[in-house]
């Protein structure tokens, strides 16, 4: 089949769309989060880009969107060998009927399992040890993203033999991710003083950006999971835009009549609600109902945020009252307002029925049950585990000491800001002194700290 | 020698500082501080946790003096730095044995 | 008809670049302001987001590019019913000869409406009671953005009628918004302190990636008003990049000869004005005469934020300087540059003439100047009574102490920054200093502050 | 022939992400600086592409991009005439076979030329005169950028006759703008206090969003560099993705082997140095082997970047640390694992080898050395010579006082940042105070300094 | 009167306040400090150039009272601001001369 | 037991450091501040709007030591911070009756 340039630089463009998002999500986790561990709380997504990328290419990408013979064992897990390593045999192989090549399609996927990857640091901010994230990325990646990705997309049980819906990752990423997120967490404990001492986000304008950022690199995570340019990618455009600006106004809702004030953490962790909810259904609903689920969502995630202080669970940044909940609300909502009028594949292709209130029944809300409900059974349980294991390996929890001191220092030896004023000597006044007049500076670049301390 | 030392409301540093001048002071040293006291502070909310910020941005005026100039520079900062709200400030002397301007090496008023 | 898949993924992508223009310009609009209203200024362009997309969906659309039977009522609105509340009726309907779904076309024009309600903010900076901005906005929107759509774009009597032309938005975005600015300004009057205090950027970077981002999605505005790809696209898109970096220049210069530097607030400024004033021209202008207008504007622009001192005005953050004066200098510039020589269309489909440079004589002048001051009077006239109407309903300007203490505490009861030393406890020593010690958290996760009172 | 939507709508977004690359760069240079200077730094990128733009369409595409009838000049320079002054005689002439108008492809280029000048800047900062930047700046695209870049791509001796390759600007962007950058850095001489003083970056998550800025808008730099849609795209879009993430692992590894702790800052800069490195090659070699370019990248920058402390100079942000010697790195990769398999275009089109590790013999290593050091000594050599003449001219360096107090308040009368508190009185109580309480403001919108002496 | 000034680990800032508030001490003034001393310093990395930074972040409180409170509030201050580890701080006093009150220009004790 | 008060120029505070640490001073506390004197502020514009910033930063350090080397330790600072030109700063002296070291308690001399 010919490429077809208006699909391929559509997909290839929302891939770049796709890989942004995770700088955003770097900017929107860090500005929520206390100064001390702004940088670690980024270098969780940075390195979730670097380490995710290249293991999806080796085996990522084969063993959840390759087919191996056995319908048995595809509903479980795709080929060891069709695209392993990404080989260059299929250089010029068309990914099914939509005239782009598959190469751009595995780069699209990458993007989506790099992120959900980082969603998860989001809960585990100023304590988690910066190995022990390494470990659990690479960990988790393997057991849980890659599987499940091949059961809801990849032709595995969830998609192809429950027929339970998901157009761009309410289940597989966001679901997955806040169970996850869940169990480590769980394991991981509070930080040092939490709920008692108040961890205000200590740059909100950052979390301002990053949750622009997301939006939009979100209409290529979203419409462009339709792959193709077709009426689909428009209705799902369309929803993904309406349910975000409606769940911004839900959640500002909730706030300006329970606390009397509408806050800009509000209006930004509000878009992500209603993006997470939309995810799975945007290219399956109208845009009114779209809207609708928006500002449920934002309504619901507002007040789910809430829950970790009454059941005690330290889930810093609310992966667990954003993505977990908001991806279930969108997965539920699909059971609820699926219909052809915009996307006849569901009952087609898809082998999916329209929603309860489309004549559908509540079949296809049972389907979104079992599917939503699985993943999130076997994501929580996994990351738990790796969590215990890496906790018994002693690299998880940063000392008291670190923790109080900052992670930043311990884990990174850096600080994210250094404001000395401009009449200063630089870099810092502080830092200058720390270096001392005599200091020397050797071959290799590092400061000769020895001579310091004996001067 | 004395030190005067006044904390003061931010928006107050301006007319402060005008009011020294006029009373020909050639030199301070102002720092940013965060006070606790009688004047109640605000409530944030951050995704529905909410709590009060009891401390409360001010601004440190010092200000090295001759004796003789003492009443004359407390009453102006305690005048010029007046709102009538609460959380005004206060303003405190202390005795200063020596003073040394670092580039002459001048010691006492003419230090100054 | 057909979807084009390249023109279609054109527009969905300059449909997501003009989204991402609302955050890059909370962060130009907030960087420029003082540190204590930051919030409340980037909150007032994702408000706008959150309202303006759910009204445009709702009746937005179809009373803008609608159009209902009669000739004389489509001069001045379109359709009640046609697009109402963005129904499925219409999900595969292509719009006109673009091969384009309408829905892409609607999601298009959306980002615009958001964006000029947005551009409004910058003039009401720390004082305006955010309700009082919600309702503002959504009036504004209703009663003068949506007609005024409807009589440049929509078959109304400015562009169908009159043939003014405007290509982008100058007259229905910059103009309309900056018109609308000073009239609520001059209702809302000065800060406090303005302008004796001097109300200097609190962050500068903020202001200069904003207009980045701004420059970057300001393609998506100006080459995706073509709506397809074509010849006039590509000549849009350059004029776009010629004229934004001539006016960079054209400010700096100025601030180099009259104050002996230059600025990067002013390069900033200076980069919007350019993009402000090639809006209306882009798809009408050769290159060489784009460069020419964006120098002007430049130039122009750095001296028009001067008069605000002179006539005493607080536009805080000149909407009026930079937006309304960018806006007439690139809608006049087309009765002087237009020319056929780019784009056959303004003689044949539009209906209008060349430039005045080309052989067109006056008239395209003429019509622009008419297009431009309705649109002035209109917009100044309906904001100035909407301000009104809200001072006197009391939902107007904030108190004299809140103003003082800052608008982001007392709208918002938030701040933007905490950058509390590493060291310290975390989310800010003080703030926790103000929780207590024996700080409980009750149900729904608000800290018992009573208890603090009382403790 | 015909415009391919597709191909001209990818091209059209592949320049908008280009452009948004210099800002990019701005933070992450700024990001990096010291707060003194960050405001001249980003100024220097913002000024390249205010002057760049507008000089690319008078006489740089031309030169570069035109073609002379003399085939021996050609070797050399463009035309003078053909594309001038970006005229509209061209306006709706196609680009070669691409589909794509010549003004979208003038349009891509222009954001190459910018972005090349701005690159220089990093191992300039806190130093140089804005003033004697500028002129740099016109010196060195002018002499060295707009024939450099003819050379390489524009059918002059290097691409067209050695049949050396690169795809995106492994020579004629990274290898020439870090051969430059240490030319000037060398007649500049060393900041006050360096390397004694330790001059750590002052603001690091602007680092980070920089480089993610960057490596969202290289995929346009890379993959848009193959001008239309096909495999040659597919495959450039996804080494780039892999080179860049495994450099990012490469350089932590360094970290984390060498300093116990792997940073963002080495995270950001190592994604940097892989994206540099597989510019050249991201159109010529496999996935694997592009992560493996990325990987070495990613640990010889690591490295590299420590050679000015033992070299002695002054190379502020690792201009040469990173884009020379990154740019070296990919284009000698060029010379081993350059392959048909992805591109056949390598012996057809381009008359150029297969790499070493594919049968080709060292011919292509060969050609790529050749190319890449002309390209080194003459930048080099111009930029030094560039530097003395400004020296000579008194626009150069700044004086002690001005560095030591900041060149942001000497050079440009700003600051970057002012976080007074929100309680304050805004701009800042310390602005305020300096305002004095009788601040007049006059005419043109000067706040009345003198009176303020005089009171 | 006298003015107690403490230098602490920002960590304790809120234990001090809570004791200081026992005591019945209406107003304190904060202000954020870098500290030299015995508590070594920790070491940053920035493109493998290595070096100590030997100022530490510490919080000083001021608080100007009454000569008969100074010793309970000395000791308030010592016991609620210690963690028993090196860089824990100091705790001065020195003799004050005045007070005022800005709001009131009340003087001496009723200023507090 | 004296505190000696230094206002410098940021820029300075290394040498300072140093100069002090050379006399086995085992500690100090500095903070940033603001001065405002005869030292001329510089000017700011902001889209055509100037004005001058008449606070310069200077960095304040403060020393608690024993009577006896408050010459030395002036002097030393003096003689470090200074650079000659306007702005260079103020020393000044104040007595300080009670030091008290946190960790242990320990009171007068043994505290510093
Ligand atoms: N005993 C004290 N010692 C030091 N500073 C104090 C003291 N009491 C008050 N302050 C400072 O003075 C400021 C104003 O005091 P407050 O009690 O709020 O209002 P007022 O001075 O008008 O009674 C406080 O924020 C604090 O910075
Ligand atoms: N002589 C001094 N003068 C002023 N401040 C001091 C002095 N010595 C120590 N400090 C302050 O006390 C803090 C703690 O001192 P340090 O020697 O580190 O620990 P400790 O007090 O437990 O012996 C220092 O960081 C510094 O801020
Ligand atoms: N009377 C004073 N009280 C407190 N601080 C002062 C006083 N005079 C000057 N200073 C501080 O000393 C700094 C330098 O003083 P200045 O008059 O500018 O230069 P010099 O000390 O060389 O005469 C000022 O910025 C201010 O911080």
């Amino acid at each position: 089949m010919e490429i077809d340039t208006g699909n391929t630089a559509w997909l290839l463009l929302s891939s770049a769309l796709v890989l942004l998002m995770t700088p955003g999500l770097a900017l929107f986790y860090g500005g929520l989060n206390r100064n001390k561990g702004m940088l670690n709380m980024m270098m969780m997504s940075f390195s979730s880009i670097g380490l995710i990328s290249v293991l999806w290419a080796l085996y990522g990408f084969t063993l959840a969107f390759g087919s191996n013979g056995s319908d048995g064992l595809n509903k479980f897990l795709g080929s060891f060998t069709q695209y392993w390593g990404s080989g260059t045999t299929w250089t010029s192989e068309i990914w099914g009927e939509t005239g782009i090549p598959t190469y751009v399609f595995m780069a699209f996927q990458m993007m989506f399992a790099i992120i959900t990857v980082a969603l998860i640091s989001g809960a585990l901010s100023d304590r988690l040890k910066f190995g022990g994230w390494v470990l659990f990325a690479f960990g988790w990646f393997t057991l849980v993203y890659v599987p499940v990705a091949h059961w809801v997309w990849g032709g595995g049980w969830i998609g192809a033999n429950l027929h339970a819906l998901d157009f761009a990752g309410g289940t597989a990423v966001h679901i997955n991710a806040g169970a996850a997120a869940l169990g480590v967490a769980l394991v991981l404990g509070k930080r040092i003083g939490w709920p008692r001492e108040n961890m205000r986000p200590h740059n909100v304008p950052f979390v301002a950006l990053g949750a622009g950022l997301l939006w939009f690199g979100w209409f290529g995570f979203n419409a462009g999971s339709e792959l193709t340019v077709d009426s689909t990618t428009a209705v799902a455009f369309v929803n993904t835009q309406l349910a975000t600006a409606a769940a911004l106004c839900g959640w500002c809702i909730v706030e300006w009549l329970r606390d009397g004030k509408p806050t800009l953490v509000g209006a930004s962790s509000g878009a992500v609600a209603g993006l997470v909810a939309i995810t799975p259904a945007c290219g399956f609903v109208a845009p009114l109902p779209a809207a609708l689920i928006g500002i449920i969502a934002g309504a619901a995630c507002a007040l789910a945020v809430g829950l970790k202080y009454r059941l005690g669970y330290d889930d810093s940044l609310d992966v667990v009252g954003v993505h977990f909940v908001g991806g279930w609300v969108g997965s539920l909502a699909i059971g609820f307002f699926a219909t052809t009028q915009v996307n006849s594949a569901i009952t087609d292709g898809l082998g999916a029925s329209e929603g309860l209130f489309y004549g559908g029944g509540a079949t296809q809300l049972g389907r979104q049950f079992v599917g939503s409900i699985s993943v999130t059974i076997y994501s929580f349980a996994i990351a738990a585990i790796l969590a215990l294991v890496l906790k018994a390996l002693k690299v998880f929890r940063v000392s008291e000491e670190a923790e109080v001191g900052g992670i930043d220092i311990a884990d990174h030896g850096e600080t994210a800001y250094d404001f000395t004023p401009a009449g200063g000597s630089g870099g810092s006044a502080f830092a200058m002194a720390g270096l001392g007049a005599g200091k020397q500076v050797d071959a290799d670049g590092k400061a000769d700290v020895s001579q310091k301390v004996a001067g | 020698m004395k030190l005067v030392t006044a904390v003061i409301k931010p928006y107050q540093l301006d007319a402060v500082k005008e009011a020294l001048h006029a009373l020909g002071v050639t030199g301070l040293t102002v720092s940013e501080v965060q006070g606790y006291g009688r004047q109640k502070g605000h409530t944030e909310v951050y995704r529905g946790a909410e709590y009060t910020v009891e401390f409360l941005p001010k601004i440190k005026v010092e200000v090295v003096t001759d004796e003789i100039d003492v009443d004359k520079i407390v009453d102006a900062v305690v005048t010029s730095a007046r709102t009538g709200k609460i959380g005004d400030g206060k303003v405190w002397v202390t005795a200063v044995e020596e003073v040394v301007r670092v580039r002459t090496g001048e010691r006492g008023l003419d230090a100054l």
